[in-house]
């Protein structure tokens, strides 16, 4: 027995109740107990996914009712990979941050490891979920937490940004309602693939409808083109690790959630050039909006909201390919953009504004944070020999199969005002000298450890990609083969 | 006579809950007082759990509890009317009122900070 | 001008949207033809194997159990990210706001009330499985008793260890059982107890007993909102 | 484990060892670093046979590396001249900070440019032209803080040019199904004509980029001026020459066989026609050696491109053979410029003068290559200028001629003022300190020199692998054939005709020398620049009168118009009107809530009415 | 009909309630308006068969979302442009 998915959601649950009631004990284990769950969850995950990986997916069936009556979990190679890089992630937030909050009292602490949990907690749920009511309530686990942990520091501009997170939240879960109302109306059911089995009978215009409002809810939580006004103020107000975990962890569950509709629920074969043309605005929108930023971790938020519109595109070839060179993209800018956030937060640690113009001359005073950023920010642009650059190969592949060659020079223009506006930072980091006089802040054992980690995976997958090809293969041939996915939740008894 | 007026009243319901929701969607794009944007997305919330709950009605239904009268009288499920829609509905209230809650934290806490609810006053994040 | 825009945009939008639910229709199953909604079986199976007599009980609790406990965790966040959106250091806490001077008629009326009120939220959230109402609606029920006293008594204060140290309980019993139940028959929350006689107290499994610990957790983590907020005293450019 | 893996080990980890072992000793730094460039190249020439293929995989891709005779000509430029560079390099960095940072990068550049011409295959192709793009790019931005422009203009353009080829390899791999480059050409001719234009356009692009083919050239005189001059000469020397090599490739195996082809090749050699003149005359208007160098780079770019864009066996030969000949002269012409740089602290003619007696080794090395630049026999230069224009000629390209030869008269007058501006001249005080440079920079100049000459006597060196290299491309083996038409080479096919000649040239240049050297150090009296007097005045202190100052100003009022215009301004202006426009583009972002919930209901809105179109 | 009646007196009360809370400046009022539609959609929720819904609705909806929002109120500003006079009222001074 390798353990069940559920643990996933009631271990960390069961652990968050705890956790006050520990804080009473010994205070440190508010701090400690997170990370042994999170660890706990990754060898549970590490150990699922290799199984799942031989042995085809895992249904786990809640409350002892199978699948169309009650709710399940489904860890597939998809929902697997995902879950396991959500879950590594984590943990190296958590041990990036658990020092990083060292000066912080102890309620604050308690909060703020408290909703880092459920955050993470909330996203692995919708992954795994097979249910589209459950997954609405796992948004709004994942989205309160993220609430909170916008407005965790006490400066003016935080609340601001959650507050707009809110009013952006709220809607995005109106409309989820709504056109889950409109599906369950029309079958009966909310099981997904139960949902799938059946939405072929349904009326067209509802179902295009409900399509449109599902993208829409979900589309403000994975940051598409117009409807993500809040993204780069919470990226950049939040705290740095913060910043990774929304970039690692919250838009990649959104962006599973739409692409979980659009593959396996909905039977609309053109939702997939609906995709590319979102994903293409995202994307165009964003980077161009990059370029001009004044403060880094806005910057790094719009780069992120650009990599996700770039995602979208790739699932929207609709080939195996195409979710190959996607999911190879979510893995790279998961793992990259969390050390960008990591290192970049050290690199404007003391500063108020958090400007570009702040990180001038850094690599004197940082020199392994400003090489990670370095390696990083290449990194991201897809430079070989690093990681993006397998990401990139293969989204472009994917276009040429796909014959979309407009998509290619688009893509590829947007690589370089992408390139442009990291390399100014490179280089203010690099041959700039220093201006302003904030201290410098050396970054605590933890935080370099786990910004060495992420550094060595870059390498490792640049330089040796099939580490991770192999499953990725499997986890997008899992999420194409709808048919498998219906009968293996439906044939449970 | 009377059914033509029930029939209107059929789509009055769904026409209810729709603009209650629009009132919502328009105060919280229109006014600028952020207490009153928080109070439209509790208006949406109201139609949106209206519409919901009529969703899962049925003419002449009861409600979904089998208590011992409507065992002895009726026993006929299918006039029962639909329960989920209610569970569901039940579930978003709740969260529905945690996040407004929370809304409103935040809005105090930005009241503390600018001294002011206008939220064209409050932009420092931008572009 | 934006006005103008919003309406009309918001027209459209409502027109969509009315047209979809017209389309649906009112009052009568609107289910296609041919298919077993879900429904019916969770009707069915309420009587037959569950026990319990409140269906929609049977769905919030059991069928679909696995919401109502990330629906609980929801309003568990909620008070966290309140606590740490309002969050002051220690000497930074003022007095809390005082919504009205209370006559004395009306605290003792409510020092009178209180009792009765908290009996009637657990009556409620006991009943849940029998009768309307359940774990949300006693925890709120009791809640309000809570916002009762505190408005009408100016010195009023919770425990907001005690608060905490429920919350968790509850919480843990609910994850707790679930887990039992796991342990038990193999799948998360799944019932271990006897199911009992339909219409008893006694029935329905695990039902009545994860209902009270979420009657005792909406309750704690209501009043450690209204109690939280309350402590929110008025202060602008602070 | 193949010796072509055992060799691109040895360099990657020889770069992060020598960067690390900077922390321990600067000493054993230096040795690691010359180690590290040094036992792959005699590696490579000893172990590696030509003909032979490794492979490897990777993510699902087959890697494929092997040596041709074309690749193993390109190979000894890269090698040769890198490995003079980098014990040049010892020298130069001496005292410079940074060091491990500029050896990390120059030994990364070697092993990228080594890796693009052993890769049998695209992706490879790619990852080590993007691998060489940055390194040499940090190298650009060396300098520091001023150079950041500079360095992203370079960056930028050649990532438009590697994205240009990443679309072609991308678009060749969905048509032929293979990333293998033989199989991209034997897949050629089935290919759409659309394809057949396309995919060497982009390839082009990418290789015009490096090659600093005009339009695209205007990042060359920045980059090559910035960087530190060791790196330079492998930086013009080499690394430009990635660009011919790739232009060869494309030219030869993809272009030929159209019949659009014919247009291209003529395009190219206009463009590199009026590259060669363009870069000519911007080298003369500069002050700066490294400016000059660098726009005198550009121009003989613009001739090899010129020679390989005809096409002929004969131009192929030219183009080549003065791809040869500019790595070593313009590598030791660098080398020059930095061992003046390291002395005396500028580069600038009008602020230094008169070195040849306090640098006469340095000025050794400087003659000879500006002979061998401006194409006087005895040395290298000539010989291949002779053939390009025999090239032109024979293959009816009159006007080309004339453009050539006005360049290539035109580049004697920088040639002369870097000779005159450095080293010749009144002596300055501010200069009398001046010692010759440090041995281990002297020694790689030098032995280039030799090389030039030796070259340019016995041409019929480097012409053999260079046939072989063509014969490889699928040139017929027309060396014999060749020799006997051409007029410059005897039947035996490695000595020139015009050996004799040669001989007395040399012999009467000698003796000049030696009778001036003798004649010239009885009568002579050394004076500064100030030591004149006119009409009575004497001319004050800070007065510049070397002899540099206001340079052939009348051949360059004559000239201005056609300098005019510069495109650097026109990419200026699209890339402040872009930015300009992306500062537009962010204001969507207004930073009010509303407003981003206004879009979102525009958002559904749009598409609900829309909809019938979208699904 | 008179049940006919009703509802549509219900309906019109909510309509006009939450117009109410929209369009009106005095905050407090405004709260007490989404009492008053949270109370019509507890009464419309029994109506339609769903009592449990209507509980919860009558104790959240009605109770405690009013009173947090009240609380709110006290601690922030009771008129929705207060600031703006407040501002006008300081520069009128000056």
């Amino acid at each position: 027995m390798v353990g069940t998915p559920v643990l996933f959601i009631a271990i960390p649950l069961l652990a968050a109740f705890l956790i006050p009631l520990l804080g009473m004990i010994w205070k440190e284990l508010v701090r400690i107990v997170p990370g042994l769950v999170l660890t706990y969850l990754l060898i549970l995950a590490i150990n699922l996914l290799n199984h799942v990986l031989v042995h085809g997916p895992i249904v786990e069936v809640i409350a002892g009712w199978v699948p169309p009556i009650g709710i399940n979990l489904v860890f597939s190679a998809f929902s697997g990979f995902l879950v396991t890089l959500m879950i590594f992630l984590g943990l190296l937030v958590w041990i990036y941050s658990y020092r990083f909050k060292r000066n912080v009292e102890y309620e604050p602490a308690l909060k703020y490891f408290l909703m880092l949990m459920m955050l993470i907690t909330g996203s692995v749920g919708i992954v795994l979920t097979g249910d589209i009511f459950n997954m609405f309530v796992f948004i709004e686990i994942t989205s309160i937490s993220a609430y909170g942990l916008t407005a965790f520091y006490k400066g003016r501009n935080s609340a601001e940004a959650s507050f707009k997170y809110v009013m952006m939240g709220s809607i995005a879960s109106t409309f989820l309602l709504l056109a889950i109302m409109i599906i369950y109306s029309q079958l009966g059911t909310l099981n997904m693939a139960d949902i799938a089995r059946k939405i072929h009978l349904m009326n067209p215009t509802l179902k295009i409808v409900s399509y449109i409002f599902f993208v829409t809810a979900l589309g403000i939580e994975a940051e598409i083109f117009p409807l993500n006004g809040w993204a780069p103020d919470a990226y950049a107000e939040a705290p740095g690790p913060v910043g990774a975990a929304f970039a690692g962890i919250v838009v990649k569950a959104a962006v599973y959630a739409i692409i979980r509709y659009t593959y396996t629920i909905f039977d609309l074969s053109s939702s997939f050039s609906f995709l590319i043309i979102i994903g293409m605005i995202t994307l165009i929108i964003a980077e161009t909006a990059a370029i001009r930023q004044e403060k880094l971790k806005r910057m790094l938020a719009y780069s992120s909201i650009g990599q996700m519109g770039l995602v979208l595109v790739a699932f929207g070839f609709g080939t195996k390919e195409g979710v190959f060179a996607a999911l190879f993209l979510m893995l790279n800018h998961a793992i990259i953009k969390s050390l960008l956030f990591f290192s970049g937060s050290y690199l404007v640690y003391n500063s108020t504004e958090k400007n570009i113009k702040e990180v001038n001359g850094m690599s004197k005073f940082l020199p392994v944070t400003s090489l990670l950023f370095a390696i990083g920010a290449f990194a991201i642009v897809g430079l070989p020999p690093f990681a993006g650059f397998w990401s990139k190969l293969s989204v472009l592949t994917a276009a040429a199969d796909s014959n979309m060659i407009l998509i290619m020079v688009l893509v590829l223009m947007v690589s370089v005002v992408e390139l442009v506006y990291y390399l100014r930072v490179v280089n203010r980091i690099y041959f700039f000298k220093k201006e302003a006089d904030t201290k410098p802040h050396k970054p605590t054992f933890n935080a370099l450890f786990v910004m060495l980690v992420l550094g060595a995976i870059i390498l490792l997958i640049g330089f040796y990609p099939d580490a991770v090809t192999g499953m990725l293969h499997k986890a997008s041939a899992s999420l194409m083969d709808k048919g498998q996915y219906i009968h293996n939740v439906l044939s449970l008894k | 006579m009377d059914s033509t007026l029930f029939h209107y009243l059929d789509y009055a319901v769904y026409g209810t809950a729709i603009l209650v929701m629009l009132i919502g969607f328009y105060g919280t794009m229109v006014k600028k007082s952020l207490l009153k944007i928080v109070i439209s997305l509790s208006v949406i919330d109201s139609g949106l759990n209206l519409l919901i709950v009529t969703i899962g009605y049925y003419k002449g239904g009861t409600a979904p509890i089998f208590s011992p009268g409507f065992l002895k009288n009726f026993k006929d499920v299918s006039k029962m009317v639909d329960p989920i829609p209610q569970a569901l509905v039940l579930t978003a209230i709740v969260i529905g009122f945690g996040v407004t809650a929370v809304a409103l934290a935040l809005v105090i806490r930005l009241y503390r900070h600018h001294g002011t609810l206008n939220i064209d006053e409050i932009k420092n994040l931008k572009w | 001008m934006k006005k103008v825009l919003v309406i009309l945009l918001l027209a459209v939008l409502g027109y969509y949207t009315a047209a979809t639910f017209f389309d649906i229709g009112f009052g009568q199953p609107h289910f296609i033809k041919g298919l077993e909604p879900v429904k019916d079986i969770y009707l069915a199976q309420t009587v037959k194997t569950l026990k319990v007599s409140n269906a929609v009980t049977s769905i919030v609790v059991n069928f679909r159990g696995f919401d109502t406990l990330g629906e609980v965790t929801v309003l568990f966040l909620a008070v966290t990210v309140l606590g740490s959106v309002l969050y002051k250091k220690r000497h930074e806490v003022g007095e809390r706001s005082v919504l009205f001077s209370a006559s004395s008629i009306v605290t003792s009326g409510s020092k009178l009330l209180f009792p009765a009120i908290i009996l009637l939220g657990a009556y409620v959230f006991i009943h849940g499985h029998l009768s309307p109402g359940g774990g949300f609606q006693g925890g709120v029920i009791i809640a309000t008793g809570f916002l009762l006293m505190l408005l009408s008594y100016e010195n009023y204060s919770v425990s907001h260890t005690a608060l905490s140290v429920v919350e968790s309980l509850a919480g843990i019993t609910f994850a707790g059982v679930g887990l039992l139940g796991f342990l038990h028959g193999g799948t998360f929350l799944q019932n271990f107890l006897p199911t009992g006689v339909l219409n008893n107290l006694f029935s329905g499994g695990i039902i009545p007993i994860i209902y009270i610990a979420v009657g005792f957790k909406v309750g704690a983590e209501l009043t450690g909102v209204i109690y939280t907020v309350l402590h929110e005293k008025g202060q602008s450019n602070g | 484990m193949e010796m072509i893996h055992i060799i691109f080990l040895i360099f990657l980890g020889g770069a992060v060892l020598t960067y690390f072992a900077g922390k321990v000793s600067k000493v054993l730094q230096d040795i690691f670093f010359l180690l590290s460039v040094l036992v792959p190249a005699y590696l490579f020439f000893a172990n590696v046979g030509i003909g032979k293929e490794v492979t490897l995989t990777l993510g699902g891709i087959t890697l494929v590396w092997g040596v041709n005779h074309f690749s193993w000509l390109f190979s000894l430029i890269v090698l040769g001249l890198g490995s003079m560079a980098a014990i040049y390099a010892i020298g130069y960095m001496k005292g410079k900070e940074r060091k491990g940072y500029f050896y990390f990068n120059f030994i990364l550049s070697i092993m990228a440019m080594m890796g693009i011409l052993l890769s049998l295959d695209l992706v490879s192709f790619f990852v080590f032209w993007e691998i060489m793009t940055w390194s040499s790019y940090l190298m650009t931005v060396y300098n520091g803080h001023e150079t950041q422009r500079i360095g992203i203009k370079y960056f930028v353009f050649s990532a438009i040019g590697a994205y240009a080829m990443l679309m072609a390899i991308v678009i060749v791999h969905h048509v032929a199904g293979s990333f293998m480059i033989g199989s991209m050409i034997n897949f050629y001719p089935n290919m759409s004509l659309s394809l057949q234009i396309w995919i060497p356009i982009l390839f082009l692009m990418a290789f015009g980029v490096k090659a600093a083919l005009m339009p695209l050239h205007v990042w060359a005189p920045d980059a090559y001026s910035n960087a530190p001059m060791a790196y330079t000469s492998v930086f013009s020397g080499a690394l430009s020459k990635m660009g011919i090599y790739g232009m060869v490739i494309v030219l030869v195996t993809m272009i030929n066989q159209i019949p659009q082809g014919f247009w291209f090749r003529e395009v190219i050699a206009w463009l590199g026609g009026i590259t060669a003149v363009l870069g000519t005359l911007w080298a003369i208007k500069q002050d700066d050696a490294k400016k000059l160098l660098a726009y005198s780079s550009v121009a003989q770019l613009g001739y090899i491109i010129v020679g390989i864009a005809i096409g002929t066996e004969l131009g192929m030969l030219a183009g080549l053979f003065l791809a040869v000949m500019h790595a070593l002269f313009k590598g030791t012409l660098f080398m020059v410029t930095g061992a003046v740089e390291k002395q005396t602290g500028t580069t600038n003619f009008t602020e230094v003068t008169g070195l040849i007696r306090k640098m006469p080794w340095t000025f050794f090395a400087a003659l000879f290559s500006i002979i061998a630049l401006a194409g006087i026999p005895p040395l290298g230069g000539f010989v291949g200028k002779w053939m390009l224009y025999e090239a032109l000629i024979t293959s009816n390209h009159y006007l080309l001629v004339i453009v050539i030869f006005f360049s290539s008269t035109a580049a004697f007058l920088y040639c002369y003022k870097f000779l005159f501006g450095f080293f010749l001249g009144q002596e300055e005080k501010e200069w009398a300190h001046v010692k010759e440079a440090p041995v281990v920079m002297l020694v790689p100049m030098i032995i280039m020199s030799v090389l030039m000459f030796v070259l340019g006597t016995f041409p019929g060196l480097i012409l053999k692998p260079i046939n072989s290299g063509l014969v490889d491309l699928g040139y017929i083996d027309t060396f014999k054939h060749l020799w006997n038409t051409s007029i410059i080479f005897n039947a035996w096919g490695d000595h020139v005709v015009l050996q004799p000649i040669l001989y007395y040239i040399i012999a009467i240049f000698v003796f000049f020398a030696l009778f001036l050297t003798w004649k010239g150090h009885k009568t002579t009296r050394y004076v500064t620049t100030k030591d004149i007097s006119s009409s009575g005045e004497v001319p004050a202190e800070d007065e510049n009168l070397t002899f540099s100052v206001g340079f052939m100003q009348p051949f360059l009022r004559a000239v201005a118009p056609a300098m005019r215009r510069q495109i650097d301004k026109y990419y200026t202006g699209i890339a402040d009107g872009l930015e300009s426009l992306f500062e537009f583009m962010r204001r969507i972002y207004t930073g009010n809530g509303q407003t981003y919930a206004v879009y979102v209901i525009v958002f559904v809105v749009v598409v609900l009415l829309f909809k019938s179109v979208l699904f | 009909m008179i049940y006919f009646i009703l509802i549509c007196i219900l309906f019109l009360l909510m309509i006009g309630a939450s117009v109410y809370a929209i369009i009106q400046k005095d905050l407090l009022y405004a709260v007490m308006a989404t009492g008053i539609i949270s109370l019509i959609l507890s009464i419309l929720y029994y109506l339609l068969q769903a009592p449990d819904v209507a509980l919860t609705e009558a104790a959240i909806g009605v109770a405690l979302t009013t009173i947090i929002f009240v609380i709110t109120i006290r601690n922030t500003v009771r008129m929705e442009d207060e600031s703006d006079k407040k501002e006008k009222f300081k520069s009128a001074v000056k």
